[in-house]
């Protein structure tokens, strides 16, 4: 078993090493940043004065050395510091906003499979027919629209125009989860459609590379009928691709979500780092980018462990 | 090796291509449009005239006019140049760094692993968070937003020039110009590079239009490039206010958008029919 | 014997493309009775595969059109519905094709793909079929079947999976077994028992077998029958001894008199270059004998003790191991050995494509086995290099001249104008004309690259080349006049060759001297009249063996060895292989003493 | 501190864990009032924006207040200030019978505690501490202030930001909000909800209500603040029925919300005034001569209109205060109108101007700052100006702002303050840094005078002195636009919108 720990551990330094530098780079940019938190504080008649007791206050005329070593210190604790406009740990900040950005991102992307898979390898079954032609055409389409562009006609049409659902917010503290849910549903459709084109694009690109490979002409000279030979024998070769884009798409979804939460007032991750870059809430930005980079190292985990499930040739 | 190595041919098969075709001419007409907008666009695009703001579109305004009073159609028009000057400069620098990185970890066996943990890390970075926090940074201007998606869009180049180089290294062609005695960066350039060209080229089209879709996001939030010449995001932007009284003012840039994503999107579809499946995946 | 298996009557079958329907093969009638081999022999591109594809309605059916019939124990299978054509694939007819690397599923099991087959077609259960699943590999004789039901594809050698095949194949008992091509990827000690195992089959079941070759040899091995294909046309038909004595057709005639054959040296000490053939009319005059090289010449490169190991994560493969030889000027040194034997390893150590982990590597007197790679330029001058895939060995994106051009101008041998004539020269000396110089790599064809690829590498005129594989991959008749072309330049220039091969006729009639390798080390070596005439050691005498003679009549003449399980090439991190000793059977003609393997 | 090493896994977690407050609320009495923002706190002595003094007007209360003609009126003070003669001592006696939210009394010591704080932590109040030999409780229903030099401005101050709280909840970072408001603090979830609820011991102050001033009832049961950053996010929740109250909406809108069956638009008079604040330390703009030239070359109708597209939402006048102020006078305003290209290129010759950039800063966070920039640049373009306009983050322009170098004119807006003297450009270190001998003098006469006749003719002074130095150009006043729901009654426009005496809709 010492090789599978050996590899195991192999992979988690990598993936330590990885959230290294990204905390390393986060630190630095946010530094550059001009713009000072005191000074957006205190509101625009503060004198320099005001401005300066604050920043000592908050600590942010310590030595850059020095608040690096709390910053990465304080990672290993797993405390991401302390937000300087919201009054509370970047932690908890973040665990507030994760039910929207997660439900976004999880009914997004249920969407996008749920259209893109069957689409996807039923065009490439049906190469070169209507269909198929059909799908590719509004795949190119759907995949060339900006989301938040997609968004706002949702708003316009059904939102403000048949008033069917809620145009933005996220539901007051009474709101029960089927009525927060609610405001998910155009956000969702909007990064949906965006990203099941791309997922279609690729599964149908997997599907047809598949198709043409030997172990497929055997089934079919076995008898095996065509909806056999597509499922059993070509989709489970086309996963290992297919789960690529998908966790790639995953990813990409968090960054959507910043523009779709912008435009649907959604109070979630995204919404979060745009606020705190517009009033330089340093620890906020830093500990945001450090967990969406976790995250995505983490989805990055996963897909590695799906392909071991689903082809026994990728060893560990 | 399937007859796409016969790359004279290219041109011929790619015209061939319905779509591709499309995708070019589409493409023309944007990139012909930004560069002759002086000429073409029937009005200065910053001309106020108060008066006549928010009218639909007419003969006069083709596009109507926006809540300056300003011609939509010539704000399009010029628009064009910042949307295409931006995403072109983010295409240029990623696929700089994506050869360099992915060359050298697909070539060189020992630079593999540190690259590699290197490209994870900066694929990490969801492209319009890292714009937003480097464009705070470094401040609005054309350059910050192209090194911001220029390093994002990097590791998608350098993942599929490895995985090519991983394929062209065990080439006879490559070995062949080893055993001749070639220095080292003349294979790299003649040998390798240049049969890379068309595998880069397919995933370039494909980053130069994420980056248009990102610097649209960009522009829309705010924290895109500060010029004072318009960008479709930044109409889309202002537009935005009036979009129930003046849905023109979202529609076209909108539109403008689309079409110019779709162009690239055929056009990267139409050259991948070309190039070798192999070179195209990612290892 | 009864009426026929399978008839096919005046089958065609055309491809769409642009510009509308393109007939890839015309007219084919031919005839399979039970228990009857049937073999269609042509070379690449003569439509034998579309054939058997068109008879199980394999082939896309939109973009393919078959004309004429086929009958199946009387049935027109064209005419057949889609779901009864189910029935008789993998029912009625089995198939095997030629990659078995590629053509079992990799994510499914052995025994799932096995039973699949039955489940289809004798309504088993999963169970009974898993059963039955068992007993199938124990008839294609798989070692310890019991343990690999349920491992992978990728757990299995290339024998062993083409065996996985054909129990897949054979599961239905059908009546016809088709074989596209079955061992043309394998190596000729596996491919001899793949072929007894299928004859064996044959005979139990009374069953009709279309066997699809472009190996002359396979055909008198196998073939009752014969039918010649030449570019989708039916060439000549008949009994296949017939056809080897007395071939009616000239391109029968050239393409027999231009295969290499075993044995055929009669009593020649030089390599003999390949018989000319007259394509027309098919008559071939013997080739002449070769001159041998200069005697008492230092050797260009010799290796001592030369040794390549991977590390693996599962362990250690020792690839080459204490390997030792020298090459004199105008001599040909053949390596050769099945697939695995680290006869490439070898060359591509002494180009330094790959760094030796033991032992010296002489050329020009100095040790290049960890030279750095700046030192090695001098070195690149004496020694060259000439690759297998014809289609590959060239760089697509520029001309020939340039590619030619390029080493003399980085050498800076000779300015540019004079380097031009050079290059000019050289094409020349291939057998090629000069203009063809400003053409690109895809407007030629294998041969005519091949050619390329050996002026490029006589560019730095170099002392000697190493040809890894170098005519394996042309058809037989382009194989015969490149080879003549190397022994030609041999003479002509005192070139020397180490060439690398697994074909032996090839090796029989090219080289002075042979060495067989196996698991990495050198079996034996020696001058190549002695190892073909006198073989020594037990694994050379099976590999000529098991090398098919294209004549019917020596049919059936070899025993056939039992099938062992490949031994595999890993070792543990720390296995230190043993110290080899050779006895000298004769001057010159060495053997390892030990007679394991 | 929760422990978050965890981290990771739990923000994936979080789907179960969903913090959904279940609280049941009365169904009726609730108001959702959508804010500009979140405010970075509640400790409106630290940081006096108007989105914090909005929300705590409603939990804590100051001495006085404003009324309708922004006079200060008597709030937790029972009275108006008794002044010593030489008007260097002032006794404030205090209501009685006033409770804190946690039930605690009110009494002298919680104020001396707070206004000390309020001395220390806010800018206005560290302006006051400078004149203030001491401040000492008279018993326990009154403080006196002892001066060092007269400050007529004193009553100003203490009716804004300098919010009295309880003397045990006093501390260098405030932790607990407690006040004498109407509304008790129930839970702040930052960038989610604000959510206040009814104090039912409240006391109000007699008097019919006039603007902050006169009776206060809780009548809602609980309001609850909203963050809604993007403005038109704003009026679609309104006219989706999800607001009760939308704060500071686009102009543009004003006809959507008055078709929409679901609110009604209501403005409010000049609620602010845009200006084009001049770097006068450094640059082009330390030349009166330019100074003047941008005035002359600006037409303040064409930048208004662009800004707030229609009339009825703007006003054209170039006295700082505008009509109906006790402030408002046309003394000294001169370069403004229609705008003179010409006579501007004529001061630009005399002042021999060679052509480097004018800098403009402006943010689109305030989209009619963008907007009035763009009009304007075309203009001074017209008069021979080249101008670099640079549009950054309004935290960008806040710290550029503050280094004299990189800038020479910046858009802001501000509000017409009780006292004209708390204006921004008035005092030297505000941006722009406009010294000069004869505003000192002005603002001296100012802070010595007494009754209000004085105050006025020594602004008027102030006013004449700030038009010729030309440290800023007023563009004009401007009126705000916000909506509130149909069924929603007793809500009167301020300036700070409060909430007392609303009925919310059933």
């Amino acid at each position: 078993m010492n090789r599978i720990a050996r590899a195991l551990l192999g992979r988690l330094a990598g993936m330590l090493l990885v959230l290294a530098i990204v905390a390393t780079v986060v630190f630095v940019i946010v530094r550059v940043t001009p713009g000072d938190p005191a000074a957006v504080m205190l509101g625009s008649d503060a004198t320099p004065q005001d401005i300066a007791d604050l920043r000592s206050r908050i600590g942010l005329d310590a030595p850059l050395i020095v608040q690096y070593g709390q910053f990465m210190l304080g990672l290993l604790r797993g405390d991401l510091g302390q937000s300087i406009f919201l009054g509370q740990s970047v932690g908890e900040a973040l665990l507030a906003r994760a039910e929207p950005t997660f439900f976004l991102t999880l009914f997004s992307i249920l969407i996008a499979c749920a259209i893109a898979l069957p689409v996807g390898v039923f065009s490439a079954v049906r190469r070169g027919t209507l269909f198929d032609q059909v799908v590719v055409t509004l795949t190119m389409i759907a995949s060339s629209v900006p989301s938040f562009w997609l968004g706002l006609i949702l708003i316009q049409v059904f939102a403000v125009g048949l008033g069917l659902l809620p145009a933005s917010g996220y539901g007051g503290p009474e709101s029960g989860f089927l009525e927060r849910i609610q405001h998910l549903v155009l956000p969702a459709i909007a990064l949906g459609v965006v990203n099941s084109a791309l997922i279609t694009r690729f599964t149908r690109a997997a599907m047809l590379d598949v198709l043409g490979d030997d172990y497929v002409r055997t089934a079919r000279a076995k008898g095996a009928t065509e909806t056999r030979v597509v499922l059993k024998h070509a989709l489970r070769n086309a996963l290992v691709p297919i789960i690529t884009v998908i966790g790639l798409s995953v990813a990409m979804l968090v960054a959507g979500a910043v523009v779709t939460e912008t435009v649907f007032g959604l109070p979630g991750v995204g919404n979060l780092v745009v606020s705190a870059v517009l009033r330089r809430d340093y620890p906020v930005i830093q500990g945001t980018l450090l967990v969406v980079a976790a995250i995505y190292v983490l989805i990055n985990f996963i897909t590695d462990m799906l392909y071991i499930l689903v082809d026994p040739r990728v060893r560990l | 090796m399937t007859d796409t190595t016969n790359f004279l041919a290219a041109p011929r098969l790619l015209l061939r291509n319905r779509a591709a075709l499309l995708g070019a001419v589409i493409l023309a007409i944007v990139v012909l449009a930004a560069l002759l907008a002086p000429l073409i666009a029937p009005y200065a695009p910053n001309k106020l005239s108060i008066v006549n703001k928010l009218q639909p579109p007419s003969a006069s305004h083709l596009f109507g006019t926006d809540e300056f009073g300003r011609d939509i159609l010539s704000r399009a028009i010029f628009a064009g140049r910042v949307s295409l000057l931006v995403s072109l400069g983010v295409v240029a620098l990623s696929t700089v760094l994506g050869v360099i990185l992915g060359v050298a970890a697909g070539y060189f066996r020992a630079l593999d692993a540190p690259i590699s943990r290197l490209l994870d890390a900066m694929m990490s970075f969801p492209d319009i968070l890292l714009a937003i926090a480097l464009v705070a940074a470094l401040g609005p201007s054309v350059a910050t937003v192209i090194i911001a998606l220029g390093i994002t869009y990097a590791p998608r180049l350098a993942r599929i020039v490895r995985g090519s180089t991983l394929v062209l290294r065990e080439m006879p062609y490559i070995e062949a110009a080893i055993t001749l005695g070639l220095p080292t960066w003349r294979v790299l350039t003649r040998h390798l590079l240049l049969n890379l060209a068309s595998p880069v080229l397919v995933q370039a089209t494909f980053v130069f239009a994420s980056a248009m879709l990102a610097e649209a996001s960009l522009s829309f939030l705010g924290v895109g490039v500060s010029t004072d010449m318009p960008t479709w995001g930044t109409m889309l932007a202002s537009g935005r206010e009036y979009m129930n009284s003046a849905p023109w003012l979202m529609i076209f840039p909108g539109l403008a958008i689309v079409f110019s994503v779709l162009s690239l999107q055929l056009l990267g579809d139409g050259l991948r029919d070309l190039v070798d499946p192999r070179l195209t995946k990612e290892r | 014997m009864s009426d026929p298996v399978l008839s096919v009557q005046n089958l065609t079958t055309a491809f769409r493309s642009r510009e509308g329907w393109r007939e890839v093969i015309r007219g084919i009638n031919f005839e399979v009775k039970a228990g009857e081999t049937v073999a269609i022999v042509g070379e690449s591109g003569s439509g034998k595969s579309v054939t058997a594809l068109s008879a199980m309605r394999l082939l896309p059916r939109d973009k393919t059109r078959s004309t004429g019939r086929i009958l199946l124990e009387g049935r027109d299978l064209l005419t057949l519905p889609e779901a009864e054509m189910r029935k008789v694939r993998g029912g009625r007819i089995g198939m095997i094709f030629q990659e078995p690397m590629t053509s079992l599923n990799p994510v499914l099991t052995i025994g799932n793909q096995l039973a699949e087959a039955l489940v289809l077609h004798r309504d088993m259960s999963w169970r009974e079929a898993e059963a039955e699943a068992l007993t199938l590999m124990e008839r294609v004789r798989i070692p310890s079947a019991k343990s690999r039901l349920h491992e992978y594809p990728h757990k299995f050698s290339g024998g062993m999976r083409q065996r996985v095949m054909i129990a897949m194949a054979l599961a239905c008992r059908p009546r016809l077994l088709i074989a596209d091509e079955p061992t043309t990827a394998l190596d000729v000690t596996i491919q001899a028992e793949i072929l007894s195992l299928i004859s064996e089959l044959q005979r139990e079941s009374e069953m009709g077998v279309l066997f699809i070759t472009h190996d002359m040899g396979v055909v008198a091995e196998v073939a009752d029958r014969t039918v010649v294909m030449f570019r989708g046309d039916m060439v000549e038909t008949g009994e296949t001894s017939r056809l080897f004595a007395a071939p009616g057709q000239p391109y029968t005639r050239a393409l027999l008199a231009s295969i290499p054959r075993l044995g055929t040296m009669n009593g020649a000490a030089g390599p003999r270059r390949f018989p000319q053939v007259d394509p027309r009319t098919g008559t071939a005059s013997e080739g002449r004998e070769m001159p041998l090289p200069p005697a008492g010449t230092a050797p260009v490169v010799s290796v001592s003790n030369l040794s390549i190991r991977f590390d693996l994560p599962q362990g250690r493969v020792h690839a080459v191991e204490d390997v030792s030889f020298d090459l004199h000027p105008g001599e040909t040194l053949a390596l050769v050995g099945e697939s695995g034997c680290g006869k490439s390893t070898t060359g591509r150590a002494i180009m330094r494509l790959t760094t030796p982990s033991a032992g010296e590597i002489r050329i020009d007197g100095r040790d290049i086995a960890r030279a750095r790679s700046s030192e090695l330029r001098t070195m690149r001058r004496s020694a060259q290099m000439i690759f297998q895939d014809p289609f590959a060995s060239l760089n697509p994106r520029i001309s020939v001249g340039d590619a030619i051009l390029e080493p003399i101008l980085t050498h800076g041998l000779l300015p540019k104008a004079a380097a031009r004539l050079r290059v000019a020269e050289l094409l020349d000396q291939v057998g090629l004309s000069p203009e063809m110089a400003g053409r690109y790599p895809h407007e030629f064809s294998g041969g005519q690259r091949q050619r390329v690829s050996i002026a490029r590498a006589m560019a730095l005129e170099p002392k000697f080349i190493v040809a890894d594989e170098a005519v394996s991959a042309l058809d037989v008749s382009v194989k015969a006049q490149v080879s003549n072309l190397l022994m030609d330049l041999q003479a002509s220039r005192g070139l020397a060759f180490l060439f690398i091969s697994h074909d032996m006729s090839v090796v029989e009639r090219i080289s002075h001297r042979v060495a067989v390798m196996h698991f990495g080390e050198i079996v034996e070596i020696g001058p190549r009249a002695a190892i073909f005439g006198n073989a020594q050691h037990p694994y050379t005498r099976r590999l000529i063996a098991a090398v098919p003679v294209p004549d019917p009549a020596l049919r059936g003449t070899r025993s056939a060895a039992p099938p062992q399980e490949p031994r595999s090439p890993l070792r543990p991190l720390d296995y230190v292989a043993p110290k080899r000793l050779y006895r000298e059977v004769a001057p010159g003609h060495f053997v390892m003493a030990e007679t394991s393997a | 501190m929760m422990k978050t090493r965890a981290y990771l896994t739990s923000c994936l977690a979080a789907l179960a864990a969903s913090t959904a407050i279940g609280s049941a609320h009365a169904a009726e009495g609730v108001l959702t009032v959508a804010t500009i923002g979140e405010p970075p706190t509640l400790d409106a002595m630290q940081t006096p924006t108007d989105i914090v003094l909005t929300i705590d007007q409603h939990i804590f209360e100051t001495l006085y207040t404003y009324d309708a003609q922004w006079k200060s009126v008597p709030l937790l003070a029972s009275s108006a200030p008794e002044i010593s003669a030489d008007g260097l001592s002032w006794r404030i006696p205090l209501r009685q019978g006033v409770t804190f939210h946690d039930g605690s009394a009110f009494d002298s010591a919680d104020v001396v505690a707070s206004l000390e704080r309020w001395m220390q932590v806010n800018s206005k109040g560290k302006q006051v501490a400078e004149i203030v030999e001491s401040l000492a409780a008279d018993g326990p229903d009154a403080v006196v202030f002892k001066l060092k030099s007269r400050y007529a401005p004193l009553l100003a101050t203490l009716s804004q930001a300098s919010i009295i709280l309880p003397s045990e909840k006093i501390a260098e970072e405030l932790t607990e909000f407690v006040g004498t408001g109407p509304y008790m603090l129930k839970e702040r979830r930052p960038d989610q909800y604000t959510q206040l609820v009814r104090f039912d011991a409240y006391v109000s102050p007699e008097g019919e209500a006039s603007n902050f001033a006169g009776k206060r009832e809780a009548i809602a049961k609980e309001i609850r603040f909203v963050p809604v950053p993007d403005a038109n996010t704003r009026v679609e929740g309104l006219i989706s029925g999800q607001f009760d109250f939308a704060d500071a909406l686009p102009v543009s809108a004003y006809d959507r919300i008055a078709q929409s069956d679901a609110a009604t638009p209501v403005i409010f008079e000049n609620q602010g005034w845009p200006s084009m604040n001049m770097n006068m330390k450094e640059g082009l703009l330390t030349n009166k001569d330019l100074r003047q030239a941008v005035q002359l070359a600006l037409n303040p109708t064409d930048m208004m209109l662009a800004a707030f597209s229609d009339q009825r939402f703007f006003s054209v006048d170039g006295a700082i205060f505008p009509e109906g102020f006790y402030w408002h006078s046309a003394a000294g305003v001169t370069r403004y109108g229609e705008g003179d290209p010409e006579g501007a290129a004529e001061l630009l010759e005399k002042a021999g101007y060679d052509g480097t950039p004018l800098r403009i800063l402006t943010s689109r966070q305030y989209e009619f700052h963008y907007k009035i920039g763009e009009v304007a640049k075309a203009y001074l373009e017209a008069a021979g100006f080249k101008v670099d306009m640079q549009v950054v983050d309004w935290a960008t322009l806040t710290t550029r702002r503050a280094d004299p170098a990189q800038w020479d004119i910046f858009i802001t807006h501000s509000n017409f303050p009780g006292d004209p003297s708390t204006i921004n450009t008035v005092t030297d270190s505000y941006p722009g840094w406009y010294v000069s001998d004869q505003k000192a003098q002005a603002v001296s006469v100012y802070l010595a005078s007494t009754t209000d006749a004085e105050k006025l003719t020594a602004w008027e002074g102030l006013q004449g002195v700030i038009y010729d130095d030309a440290p800023l150009f007023k563009v004009g006043n401007f009126n705000g636009l916000s909506g509130l729901a149909k069924g929603v009654e007793g809500y009167v426009p301020t300036y700070w919108p409060h909430f007392w005496n609303v009925t919310p809709k059933e």
